[in-house]
C-alpha cells in the first residue's frame, strides 16, 4: 500500500514523473492511455490559460479579484480524476484545473469570480459544491456527504481540498476526526503551496509534514509531490479505492507551490524571492507533463503551441458572454435567502421597489 | 391523545418523522446510546438503529457542518446540541454556511436540517447553560428560529420544522421540558412555522412572550384576575421569521405593548419587535412598547440567578405601569 | 499634525502605544511580516520586533484564545482578524470567556484586550467580505464595540480601547480605510468609549450612523441644502455601551429620528436605538423612530450589491417621509 | 527521554508503579521524599473524600451539582506537583487533586459548585485559571499565558488540563498548533477517563491512543499510566523541564478511570458494566499508593483510616461554612460584566432595584 510504504513520519514522498519529464518509478505508474493522458494535459493548460487570462482581465479593471491556481493544476487535476462522475468534489478556491474536469462550465466559473452568485448554480448533473471561502470549513460538508452516502449505501466517494494554511484551523481537526469515526468516504486533500497569503508554511505549524497530521485521526496519511500528475492519481486511486470498499478516509498532501499571487489584490513580492519562484517554476507541473508528452510523441511543439492560441481564443469568448451577461436584478437578490419570501422581506422588498422608482 | 410533556412531545415528533420519512437522522453528543442528557431522543436508536440515531465526538462545528453535508446530500438531519452554550464553536458553520448555502448555489443546494439545543435559564446550573441567544439566530438572513412553549406546539413545530426547506433553529426552553404535561394528538400533525398563537384575547394591552416565559405571562396574567385589565397574550413561537400582522394588528386594537424575553435587553429580541411596533403601529400606542428582559450581564450563577429571572410580579408592575402611562 | 487616513491611523494609535507600553503586543494572520492585507500594521515588526508584532497560523478561536491568556498573564493583546465574516470562528472565545471572564474570576482576571476587524460593504469583495455584524456583539454582555468613521476618532478610540479596562471588539469600516484624509494631531489622545458625536447640530430630525455611514449620511444631508430641513447628525462611534444620554437629549429636541446602518435591519443594531428611543422619549415623538438598514438577505456580490447599499438618495427619501408624517 | 523511548506510536505506556503498589520501573522512579508521597497520598484522600461529600450533600438536595474527580486523583496531582508556584495551572473541571495542591481552598471551590461566582475568585497569589466549561477552550488560553511568558521571558510553565471528550474539539487542535508554532511552555494534560458523558474513549476518536495526536504538531506525546502517580511525575517533570529551558510544548495522556458519575446528574450504569467499574477499581490510584506507603512503612492502616474521619470532618465544617456563605447581592451580581456599570446597567440596576422594593 502506497500509504504505508510511503510514510510522512519517515519522510518518505510519493513521486512517479521527475521535473524533466521521465517517469522514475515505472512500477508505481498508474495505467492510463496516453490519449487520456493528453486530454488531461489539455485541461491543465486550459486552466493555466483562464487563469491567465483572468489575471489579465483583472488588471483590465474587468474582473474584480481572482485567486489563480498557477502552479497547482496537476495537484488538483490529479486527484480528480481519480475520481467518478458520481463522487462528489468539495473544493476551497484554487482548483481550477478539477473543476472543469468535473464539468463546472468556465463561463460559471469566471461568472462567480466576476461578483455573480450565479456562477455557484452549477448543473444539476455536476456535483460540486460551491466555492468555500472560509478556510476549512468546507471540510466538515464533505464529511456530512461522506456518512449521507454510507446511510444510503451508496459507493460514491467525496474529493475534498484545502490549503496548508487551512490544517491549522479548528474544523480541519473536527472533520478528520469525523470522518475517521464514522469511516467516511473522504479523500481529503491539502493543496500545500508554501503559503497562506504571506504566512509560510513553516510558520503555520511545527509539524514536518502535512501528511502526518492523518496519525492523530488513525487514518491514512500520504506525502505526494503535488506537481507530478501521475503521483497525484496513484495516491488518490488508491484513496478512492480504500473509500469506496468502505476503508474510510484518506489524507494526501499535495506538495506544491503557488507561483501566482494570492489572489489579484497581493503582491507576493513582499514576502518571497525571485529566486525561490523560479526554483519552483522547474518544477512547474505542466512543462513536466509537456515533456513527458513530448518524449512519447503524444504532443508536438507546434501542437502545444496552437493548443495555447485555441484557448486564448474560446476563453475571450467565454469572458466576453460572462461580460454581457446580465446582473442579478432586484427580485433574485431577494429570492433564495428563504424558500419563500418572508413577510419582513417582502415588506422590504416594497420599499426596495419604490427606492428604485421614486427614492433614488 | 396521551399526556404528554415537552420532552414526550419531542421524542413522538421524531419518532414519527422517522417512521414517516426515511431520511431523518438524528444525532448529537450523547444523543444515540444514551437519547440525550434530557432524554428527547431515548429509545429511537434503539428502534431505528445506530445508523439513524448516534453519538458524536465532542465537536459542534463537526456536528452542524456534517449536517450542512448531509443535507446537501439530501438527508434530513436533526441535531442536538447538548445545551445552547455550545452551539458558539459551530456559529461559524450556522451563519456563514447553513444560513446562506440556498442563496450562495441559487437554489441548487437549500439546506433542509433542524439545529434544536436547550436553552434559557431557571434550572439551576452551571456557568452557560442558562443563556437565552435567540437574537444571535434572529439576526441571520436565512434561518428560520422556533421555540415552543407546550407540549402541543412542541410536537408540531418540530414536525414543521424537520419539513421545512429552510434550515431551522429549534429552541426548547429547557426549564419546562418536564413542567407539566399537555394532551397531545397521537396522529402527526404540523404547527405552522411563522404563526404565533393568540393564547387569549385581551383589549387593553398587548403582552408578547416565547418559551418558559409563556407561563409566567400567564401567571402574571391570573395576579391580574382582580383587575379591570384586559391583556392579550401572544405567544411568539416564531421569533424569526416574525409574524408580523398579528402583532401589528393586535397593538392596533390594544393599543399598550409589553414583550417579556429572558434574553439580555440590550440588542435583544424584544427591541426588534418594539422597533416593529413603533414603525407599524405608532399612531394606535397610547404608551411606549416596552421590554421586560434580562438585564445585560451574564446569567447569575444559581446563587444569584433570582435577581435575573422574570417572575410573574415584575410582569405585573410593567402591565400596571403601561396602564397607568 | 499630519494628514492621515484611516489606516494611517490606526498604524499611527498601534505605534504610539507599543513605543509607550511595553505590554502592547499585535497579532493575527499576515498582520506581522506583511503589516496585514490592509497594511494598518506595516512597519510595526520591523520597528518593534517580531516579538511584539507577528504572524499566526490560520486559526481564529486560536488567536483570540490566546489573546484571552495573555490579557489574563496582564499584556494587552490587538489582535487583528482579517474581516469580520471571519471572527465566527472565533465567537466561542469571545462569548463565552473573553465577555466573561471578570464577572467569572470576579474581577481577579479582567481582561484589557482589543479584536479588531474591518467590515462592511461597498468595496465590491467575495462572500463574507462585506458583512457587518455589530449588533452580535452589541448583544453580548461585556463586551465593547467601538466603531470610527474619521482619521482623528480612529486614532483616539484606538488608544482608548487599548488603555479601555474591558474587552472592545474594534470594528473598521474598510469601505472608508483609504476613502478621505483628516489632520490628526501628533501627539497621543483618545476619544472617549461610549460617547457619540454630534458631527452636526439640527432641529427637525435626529439622524444617527456610525462608521462609513456617516458619510452618507452627510451627503443626504447635502442633499437638504436647499430645503428647510435641519438634521441633527449623530455618529454613534461606540455601538455598545451605548451613549443614552446624547441620543435621548436629541430627539427630545427634534422629535424625529432615524438610523441608518448597514447591517441587516431585523434583530439589527437599529433596533436597538428605535427601542431607546421609543422607552425614553415616547412623549416627544413626531413620528414613528425609524430605521434604514441593509435588508434581511446575505449582502449580495458586488454585480448585485447596489441593490442593497445604502445610498443618501435613499436617507434623503426617508427623512422627507418622517418630516412629513 | 521518557517521551522518546515511551513513543505512542509503538504503543508504549509508561508505568512506574504497579497496581499492587510495586515499584516496576525503580531506574524512572522520580526522586522524592517519603515525607513528601506521603504529603500527596494525603491530598489525594482529602479529594476523595471531599468528592464523596459532595455527591452526598448533592443527593441531600444540599449542592446544586458536581462533577467528581473520583479515580483520577493521581493524574492532576501527579501532574501539577512537577510544577512550581509560580507556574500556572489550567483546569478543565475535573482535576480536584491538582487544584488544592495548587492552593485553591476547597472552600472556595465547593463556593463555585454550591452556585456562586465568588467560589472561582481565588486568592491573588494563586496562579489558577477558573473552571472552563467549553470544552477545550481553556486549552487557548493556556497557550496565551505560555505565549506571555516567553514574551516576559520568565522561566515559568502553565500546566493545563482537558478530557478524552476534549481532543475533539477544533479548539484543542489550534491550540496544541499555535503552541507548537510558538514553542510555548504549555504542558498538555489529556485525562483521557473513557468516557465524555456517556461517549466512550473508542468513539470519540478512531486514533489509537490520544497522545499520538502531538505527531500533528510536531511536538513530543506520551501515553502514561494516569493511575499511577509517579508515572504522571515522571513524564510531567520531563515536560516541565524542556518547557522551562525554552523547548516548547508537551502532551501527556494520563490513562485513568472516572470511577463516580460525570457529575450528579449522570446515571453512568446505563452506559457501562459493573465489572468494567470493579475492574478498574483494582487500578485506583489510592489504593495503589497506599499499598507503597503501607510497604514502605510511611502508612498504617490504622493511620490512613484516622485520616479518611479526619478530612471527613474538616470537609463537613468547610461545608458548613459555605451553606452558611451570603449569597451575591443584586450589587454584586451588576457589579463585574464590566470595569464600571454602563448607563444601561445604572438604569437597570434601578428597575431592579425598584422590584426588589415594591415590584415584588
Ligand atoms: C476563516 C478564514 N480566515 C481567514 C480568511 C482569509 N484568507 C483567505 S485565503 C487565506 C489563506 C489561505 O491559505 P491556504 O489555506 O494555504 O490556501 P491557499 O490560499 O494557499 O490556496 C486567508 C487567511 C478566510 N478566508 N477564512
Ligand atoms: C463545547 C461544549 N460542548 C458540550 C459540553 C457539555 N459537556 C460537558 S462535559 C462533557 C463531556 C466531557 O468529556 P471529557 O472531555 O472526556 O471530560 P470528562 O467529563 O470525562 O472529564 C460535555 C459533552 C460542554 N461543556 N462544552
Ligand atoms: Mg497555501
Ligand atoms: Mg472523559
Amino acid at each position: 500500500m502506497l500509504s504505508k510504504t510511503y510514510d510522512p513520519l519517515k519522510k518518505k514522498r510519493l513521486e512517479i514523473l521527475s521535473p524533466e519529464g521521465k517517469v522514475t518509478k515505472p512500477n508505481l505508474m498508474p495505467k492510463i492511455e496516453l490519449e487520456t493522458i493528453r486530454k488531461w494535459y489539455e485541461t491543465m493548460v486550459f486552466a493555466r490559460v483562464a487563469d491567465q487570462k483572468a489575471l489579465q482581465y483583472q488588471r483590465q479593471g474587468r474582473m474584480l479579484t481572482y485567486a489563480p491556481s498557477i502552479g497547482q493544476e496537476a495537484a488538483s487535476l490529479g486527484a480528480v480524476v481519480a475520481t467518478e462522475e458520481r463522487d462528489w468534489l468539495v473544493p476551497a478556491f484554487r482548483e481550477l484545473a478539477a473543476w472543469l474536469h468535473k464539468g463546472a462550465p468556465l463561463e460559471k466559473l469566471f461568472l462567480y469570480w466576476y461578483g455573480n452568485e450565479a456562477g455557484s448554480l452549477l448543473p444539476a448533473s455536476v456535483r460540486m459544491l460551491p466555492i468555500s471561502v472560509p478556510i476549512a470549513s468546507q471540510f466538515t460538508h464533505a464529511v456530512g456527504l461522506g456518512m449521507a452516502i454510507r446511510y444510503e449505501e451508496k459507493d460514491e466517494v467525496v474529493l475534498a481540498f484545502c490549503g496548508d494554511g487551512g490544517t491549522s484551523q479548528g474544523e480541519f481537526h473536527e472533520a478528520l476526526n469525523f470522518a475517521g469515526v464514522f469511516q467516511a468516504p473522504v479523500i481529503f486533500v491539502i493543496q500545500n503551496n508554501q503559503f497562506a497569503i504571506s504566512v509560510s508554511r513553516r510558520d503555520q505549524t511545527r509539524s514536518e509534514t502535512l501528511a502526518q497530521k492523518a496519525v492523530a485521526y488513525g487514518i491514512p496519511g500520504i506525502q505526494v509531490d503535488g506537481n507530478d500528475l501521475f503521483a497525484m492519481v496513484a495516491a488518490t486511486q488508491e484513496a478512492v479505492a480504500r473509500a469506496r470498499a468502505g476503508e474510510g478516509p484518506t489524507l494526501i498532501e499535495a506538495v506544491t507551490y503557488r507561483l501566482g499571487p494570492h489572489t489579484t489584490s497581493d503582491d507576493p513580492s513582499i514576502y518571497r524571492s525571485d529566486e525561490e519562484v523560479e526554483a519552483w517554476k522547474e518544477k512547474d507541473p505542466i512543462l513536466r507533463l509537456k515533456r513527458y508528452l513530448l518524449s512519447k510523441k503524444a504532443l508536438s511543439e507546434e501542437e502545444d503551441q496552437q493548443l495555447y492560441k485555441d484557448f486564448e481564443e474560446e476563453i475571450n469568448v467565454i469572458f466576453s458572454q460572462v461580460e454581457s451577461s446580465e446582473s442579478p436584478d432586484l427580485e433574485e437578490v431577494f429570492s433564495y435567502t428563504y424558500d419563500s419570501l418572508t413577510p419582513t422581506l417582502k415588506k422590504q422588498l416594497e420599499t426596495a421597489k419604490q427606492f428604485l422608482g421614486g427614492g433614488e | 391523545m396521551a399526556l404528554l410533556n415537552n420532552i414526550g412531545a419531542l421524542t413522538q415528533a421524531f419518532d414519527q418523522e422517522m417512521e414517516l420519512d426515511p431520511r431523518v437522522v438524528l444525532y448529537g453528543e450523547d444523543a444515540g446510546f444514551e437519547g440525550g442528557v434530557f432524554r428527547a431522543t431515548k429509545g429511537l436508536q434503539e428502534k431505528y438503529g445506530k445508523k439513524r440515531c448516534f453519538d458524536t465526538p465532542l465537536a459542534e462545528a463537526g456536528i452542524v457542518g456534517s449536517a450542512i453535508g448531509m443535507a446537501i446530500y439530501g438527508l434530513k438531519p436533526v441535531v442536538e446540541i447538548q445545551f445552547s452554550g455550545f452551539v458558539l464553536p459551530a456559529f461559524n458553520e450556522i451563519v456563514a454556511h447553513a444560513a446562506r448555502y440556498r442563496n450562495r448555489t441559487r437554489g441548487k443546494y437549500p439546506l433542509s436540517m433542524v439545529i434544536r439545543m436547550p436553552y434559557g435559564g431557571g434550572i439551576r446550573a452551571l456557568e452557560h447553560h442558562s443563556e437565552s441567544i435567540e437574537a444571535l439566530f434572529a439576526h441571520i438572513p436565512g434561518l428560520k428560529v422556533v421555540i415552543p412553549s407546550t407540549p402541543y406546539d412542541t410536537k408540531g413545530l418540530m414536525i414543521a420544522a424537520i419539513r421545512d426547506p429552510d434550515p431551522v433553529i429549534f429552541m426548547e426552553p429547557k426549564r419546562i421540558y418536564r413542567a407539566f404535561k399537555q394532551e397531545v394528538p397521537e396522529e402527526s400533525y404540523t404547527v405552522e412555522i411563522g404563526k404565533a398563537r393568540i393564547v387569549q384575547p385581551g383589549s387593553d394591552l398587548t403582552l408578547v412572550a416565547w418559551g418558559a416565559m409563556v407561563r409566567e405571562a400567564q401567571k402574571a396574567i391570573d395576579l391580574l384576575a382582580d383587575t379591570e385589565i384586559s391583556v392579550e397574550l401572544i405567544d411568539l413561537r416564531t421569533i424569526s421569521p416574525i409574524d408580523r400582522d398579528t402583532l401589528i394588528q393586535s397593538v392596533k386594537k390594544t393599543g399598550r405593548f409589553l414583550v417579556v424575553h429572558e434574553a439580555v435587553s440590550s440588542f435583544g429580541p424584544g427591541a426588534e419587535l418594539i422597533s416593529l411596533i413603533t414603525e407599524e403601529a405608532f399612531l394606535s400606542l397610547e404608551a411606549p412598547p416596552t421590554r421586560l428582559a434580562g438585564y445585560d450581564i451574564p446569567v447569575p450563577l444559581p446563587k444569584g440567578e433570582h435577581h435575573f429571572m422574570i417572575t410573574p410580579k415584575k410582569i405585573v408592575s410593567e402591565i400596571k405601569r403601561l396602564i397607568a402611562y
